[in-house]
Formats: structure tokens, sequence, C-alpha cells
């Protein structure tokens, strides 16, 4: 049997994938991790001087807290095995990264483990963030030299 | 009290249905699905389109990763805008530290008050 | 001689005791009365999962060899494996035991593979006592191979999970009443461009069919010669590819195969398509087969082990995953 | 099964848009006036606004403080409508210090401030508002 006949048996005999029900349940998690995440912002709002905008920095701090408290006592994987990307996408998910390599380095000791390994998965988002960021930016000023665009 | 709250479910979910279906239908792994959402946010704050997003929906455009590149362009841009190209560099360090440097803080703090939980 | 890889051991080596510990979820499993140790805590006590990884190994040798009534002393042979980086605790393991040792890997073959190495030197003569096994402890392997355990990745039903469990074996010169080795068949790496590490039951089941189909013909017997044809853990998914490549080279009688993997812990769906790991097949294979084939139930079974010899770079620098699948036949007289 | 989930979900997100189409009935403006200054001007031109969903207007001394909310849909171009109504705002009363904030924080602290008893404090209390502002920008 040659590569192709066999990618193909394969396809036909493994499940497939629940597409409907995965995106369903993405957009519950998602939109609930949101939804909290807009009350912990109108918390901010209405006792502390925080603007609508300005709010959003303390928000994003607190759901890593929750997210740290869920990664720590072994919740976070299940709601991520029931998510998907609905827990994954949002900053919790981010969180949930750092903060799972950070535990399970632990043993290696704080340096070399728990320090070197922190960023192993999230490591590359802010690397593409980073780059992507300075180029979109780059472009633009550029743009804007020319009289193409405009702020 | 106000629609926010619904706005900002529907516009996060939807965002993670997007980061779904970069799992299920483009095979993407995590790390490539999350880079790809931050590169489209930063792109989209690139073209004025972030921003508008974050009035409408608040949360639900301020919590999903996309955010993240949104924030850092937005620094790059504002600083561009003060200080010419040299502002590109500088602006992007200024602003959105929150999300890394909780994400730091809290993951040494978990290492120290957790051990990896065990599956039972 | 009987061909290239095929073994048959004339003098008839007998496995005379096994010794099986497994970890705190195993009791989910559904053969956890036949574990003769379960640990209440995955790192059983001790600071890292490697560490636990290493003691479970030990406390399955000690456990083997009390049954025979030997010390590690009296043992010549100690030839085990695991899956993390280069089998540090099997060699731990080797260092409290201080029995001669090879450390082997196969991925999740070595439980058979070792079979294999012990049965040859007890027929050449050369050993008394050859402990042979494999183990793997799921928060190390994971860690090793995939993410870390508290990371919230969303699996397919495809995903296997890796068991906590170590599973060896007493090889002895024949001993009546116990099975014995009578042949094996050393397996060919087989690769048919499964690259998705979620799904290795897949990746793995054209190796187990070839070798399956290598035995048979090599030594000449039918499937219906065993009272069980049993795979290692290639779990629901893999299972049923196997089933349908075995046909297409002519076996349709599959009513004796079993696996190990997909049946591990019976039908809970929270394990996906069934359990996998080096200590997956071992520790079926020492403690189910190995009893029902001590009390005449089964009298001829063939085991084949199957492992994914992939490592996390060659997954990420976008390799195919090679397989390969050994196969011993146990009787009982 | 599947067809299923596509029905309900698309139900839900229905029910949702009417939820939301219902929350944007109301228009209510509140205006408190300390100064001498003709309120009726602001009152129509945000009335006038099919855009806007509630404001609040505090004229005091020389400060003529706006917030307004934007229905749920004119929230992508609230900062647009912000600046529009403080340049118009600016043409009705050049003897003013126009603020306009789209923001709903500020809103909240106005309707606030506009309960407050004590006048002394109104002065103190819109000036820290204005740093608010300034801020967020």
């Amino acid at each position: 049997m040659d590569e192709k006949k066999y990618a193909k048996l394969e396809q036909e005999i493994s499940p497939k994938i629940p597409l409907m029900k995965n995106i369903l349940k993405a957009f519950l998690t998602g939109g609930i991790i949101c939804l909290v995440a807009q009350f912990v912002a109108l918390f901010y709002m209405t006792y502390f001087d925080f603007t609508e905008r300005t709010a959003s920095n303390p928000t994003v701090a607190t759901m890593i807290f929750f997210s740290m408290l869920l990664t720590g006592f072994g919740l976070y994987k299940k709601i991520g095995q029931f998510g998907g990307a609905g827990s994954a996408v949002p900053i919790t998910g981010f969180g949930n990264a750092v903060i799972s390599a950070a535990i399970e380095h632990k043993s290696e000791g704080y340096v070399l483990g728990v320090g070197s390994n922190m960023f192993k998965l999230a490591g590359s988002v802010i690397l593409f963030g980073v780059f992507s960021a300075f180029v979109v930016a780059l472009i633009k000023t550029i743009l804007v030299k020319l009289g193409v665009v405009s702020w | 009290m106000s629609s926010i709250y619904i706005t900002a479910f529907i516009v996060g979910g939807l965002i993670c249905v997007i980061g779904q279906l970069l799992f299920d239908v483009a095979k993407l792994t995590p790390a490539h699905t999350l880079c790809l959402l931050v590169v489209a946010g930063s792109i989209l704050d690139g073209l004025g389109l972030y921003e508008p997003l974050i009035d409408f929906a608040g949360a639900g455009a301020t919590i999903p990763i996309t955010s993240f590149g949104n924030s850092l362009t937005h620094g790059a841009l504002a600083e561009a805008e003060k200080h010419g190209l040299i502002g590109v560099l500088t602006g992007m360090f200024e602003v959105t530290s929150s999300g890394i440097s909780s994400a730091i803080l809290f993951g040494f703090i978990a290492a120290i008050i957790f051990k990896p939980k065990g599956n039972v | 001689m009987v061909g290239r890889g095929l073994l048959t051991f004339k003098t008839l080596p007998s496995i005379s005791a096994t010794g099986v510990t497994a970890g705190p979820l195993e009791k989910k499993s559904s053969f956890k009365d036949k574990f003769d140790k379960v640990y209440d805590d995955e790192r059983c006590g001790l600071e890292t999962n490697e560490h636990a990884h290493a003691k479970m190994m030990e406390d399955a040798c000690m456990i083997a060899l009390s049954k025979i009534d030997s010390l590690p002393s009296d043992a010549d042979y100690l030839l085990i494996g695991d899956l993390v980086n280069q089998m540090t605790p099997s060699n731990f393991c080797a260092t409290t035991m201080g029995i001669p040792y090879i450390g082997l890997f196969s991925a999740c073959a070595t439980s058979v593979s070792s079979l294999i190495l012990a049965a040859l030197l007890t027929e050449v003569g050369m050993s008394e006592i050859a402990i042979a096994g494999a183990a793997s402890q799921h928060n190390a392997i994971e860690r090793q191979f995939r993410y870390p355990v508290e990371y919230g990745s969303q699996k397919p039903a495809t995903a296997q999970w890796t068991v906590t469990a170590a599973g060896v074996a007493a090889i002895t010169p024949h001993k009546k009443g116990f099975p014995s080795i009578e042949c094996a068949t050393i397996g060919c790496v087989t690769d048919l461009g499964m690259t998705d590490p979620f799904n290795m039951g897949a990746a793995m089941a054209p190796a187990a069919a070839d070798t399956l189909t290598r035995h048979l013909s090599g030594h000449g017997t039918s499937v219906n010669d065993y009272d069980v044809i049993m795979t290692g853990d290639l779990g629901k998914t893999g299972f049923e590819l196997y089933k349908k490549l075995v046909a297409n080279k002519g076996i349709d009688d599959t009513k004796n195969f079993r696996d190990a993997g997909a049946e591990f812990y019976g039908k809970d769906p929270s394990f996906l398509a069934g359990a996998s790991g080096a200590g997956c097949s071992a520790a079926i294979y020492f403690s189910e087969i190995f009893e029902k084939m001590k009390i005449g139930k089964y009298k001829r079974v063939l085991l084949i082990a199957t492992g994914a010899l992939l490592s996390p770079m060659s997954f990420q620098q976008e390799d195919t995953i090679p397989c390969i699948a050994h196969a011993i036949e146990l009787t009982m007289k | 099964m599947e067809g299923m989930n596509i029905r309900k979900f698309g139900l839900l997100i229905i029910i949702v848009f009417l939820l939301l189409g219902c929350s944007n009935v109301k228009n209510d403006i509140r205006v408190q006036n300390n100064s001498s200054e003709d309120p009726v001007k602001i009152k129509e031109l945000l009335t006038k606004d099919e855009r806007i969903k509630s404001a609040a207007v505090l004229f005091h001394e020389r400060e003529l403080l706006t917030a307004v909310r934007m229905k749920t849909f004119s929230r992508f171009s609230k900062r647009k409508i912000g600046k529009e109504l403080e340049k118009k705002l600016k043409e009705y009363y050049p003897e003013l210090n126009v603020t306009v904030s789209v923001d709903n924080k500020i809103l909240m602290e106005m309707n606030k401030l506009m309960d407050m008893k004590k006048q002394e404090k109104v002065s103190k209390k819109i000036k820290k508002l204005k740093s608010l502002i300034k801020e967020e920008t």
C-alpha cells in the first residue's frame, strides 16, 4: 500500500473532527471569557479612575490572574479540551501558555527551568506581535511621509 | 446596563471561532494560529480598523490575542506620529506591557506556589 | 536461522514472573485488579515526575524478582527502556538495582524488543534470570513530546493518552507451568507518511500489519493458530486501520485480535482513542496476558508491540513518523 | 445533528440582534445649567442626532462638559462622532471651553457630578474629569 492510498484510508477511518460542535463550543467559551472581562472592566471603571480605554490594561492583568488560578488548580486544561480556540485565543490562553510552562519546569529550578522555559510556547506570539507591529508601523509612517495616507 | 456586554460576547466569540477554524480546517498548531491572529491584529490597526472594533465590542476586542498585535502597533504609530521613524521603535515598547508583564509576574508566582497538578 | 529478522527459541525460555506497577489514574483501567501495585500519587511522593518514573520501574523489578524469591543481585541482566530523554529513568532504575544493564529504545515497542533480547541471552545459556520490560509516566512523556501538562490544548478524538505504568518480566530458562517464548520477529521500520502526533495509531498501524504478515509467513502459521493476537497501543483508530490493512493482505478473520491501547481504559471517552506509551503494552502483556496463559486460558498468543520512533525535533522539522513493530510468540504447554 | 446546530446558532444570533435593536429606543438627554448660557441649542443638537443614545451636559462657569453614549452600531465610529460634535459645539458656544467625551466612564462620573449637592466641589471634579479625558487620547 502506498502513501497516498494509506492517507485516503486514514481519512476514511479516523473519526471526523466535529467542526460545527467545535465552533459552537469555541464561540461560547471565548464569548464567556470576554463577557467576564467586560464585567471586570466595568468594575475598574466604576470603582477606580479608569476610562473605558485605560481600563483594558488592568482588565488584561486581572484575566491573566484568573488564568493563573485556573491553570494552577488544573482546570484550564479541561476548559481547553472543551473550548479549543475559545480558551486559547483570549489573553487567558496566552497566560495559560506562560504559566503552564513555568509550573512545568519548576523542577529544573527557577533560573534554568522557570526562567528559560517560561516563554517556550508564548514566545513566538511576542516575536510575531513585535515584528509585525514594527513592519506595519514602518509602512504606515513611510506612507504618511509620502502623503499617501494620513494618521 | 448596556449592549456592550452582548457585543463583547459576540465579537469575542467570533474571533475565537476564527481561531477554531484555523485549528480544525487549516490544521494549524495553536502556536501558528495565535501568531497569525496577532499579526492580523496588528495589520487591522495599521488600517485603522481595530480601534473602532474596540469601541464597538469592548473586552470582546481587547481580550482576544489580536489586541496584543493591535496595541503594539498602536503604540508604535502614536510615537511615530510624534517623533517620526525612530518613534516606531521606541513606541512599541512603551505601551502594552500589561499583558506580557502580568504573564511573567503571575507565571513566576504560579511557579512558586503551585506544583504541577496530577491528572487525578 | 529461519529468515531475516525471524527468531526461534529451541530451549523455550520462560517468563517466570512479572511485575506491574501503575499510577493513580490507571485505577480507571479495565485491568486495574491485575496490576501488582497502584500508587495513590502520580509522583509516588517524590519531587519530580522523572524520579517517580524510575521508582515505578524499580518497584516493578522488585515485585517480579520477589515472586521468584530472588534479589537484584541474583539477576544477570536488566534490559529495560522508556521514552524520556536518553532513557534517564531506566538509567536511574539500573543504578539502584545494580544489575548488569542495557538500556533499550524502541519507543512503545520496547516491551517486546527487551523480551526478545532477554530470550536470546537465555537461549544461548548466558543468563539465568534476565529482567525485561518498559515503562512510561504520563507527565514526563507529555512534557517530552507535547505540551506542558497544564497547557489547555484541544486534543482530537484520535489522540491517545500516555499511561503511567511499568511492566517487567523475569525471563529464565524453560520452566514447566509458565508461558514460554517460542519464536519472534524483529520488525522493519515502516513509514507511510503520517505526520500527525495526535494520531499515532494511524502512523503505527502499517508497521503492525507488516510485522504480523512477516511473522505469519516466516513461521508458517495462520491467524487461527493463536488464541489471541494482541497489538500494543494502536488505540481505537489505529486498531481499525490495522484490521483494514491486514484484510488487504488477505487476512479477514480478526475475531481473536485485541489491542492493549484500545482496551486499557475501557470505554471511557475522556481518554479519546485509548492508551499509549511504553508502559501500556508492557502492563497488559505482563498482567492480563501472562495470567491468562498461566491458568491455561490462552495456549498460544502473539504479542505485537508497536512504537512510533519520532522525537519532538523530528516533528518540528516536519518529518514523517517512522514506526516499528516487534512480535513475540508465547506458548503454554 | 450538525444542521440543527447551525439553525440554533443562527436563531441565537438573530435573537441577540433583535435584543440589541430593542435596547436602542430610548434617548435621554440630561442637561444641567449653572451658567447664563442658553442650553436649548445643544439640547436640540443632541436630540436630533439619531446616533446618540443618551447624554449628559453640564454648563459650569466657563466650562461646557458633554458626555455622550452612542447606539450600538454607531459605537464603531464614536470617536469620529465625538470630534464632529465638539466642532459643532465650539461653533455654537465660542466663549466656552468645550469638552466632549464618548467614554462611558465620563458619562458615569458626569451623572454622579450632576447629582452632587455641594457646588464648590464641582469645579475641582471637572478638572479631574478633564484630565481623565486627556489621558485617554
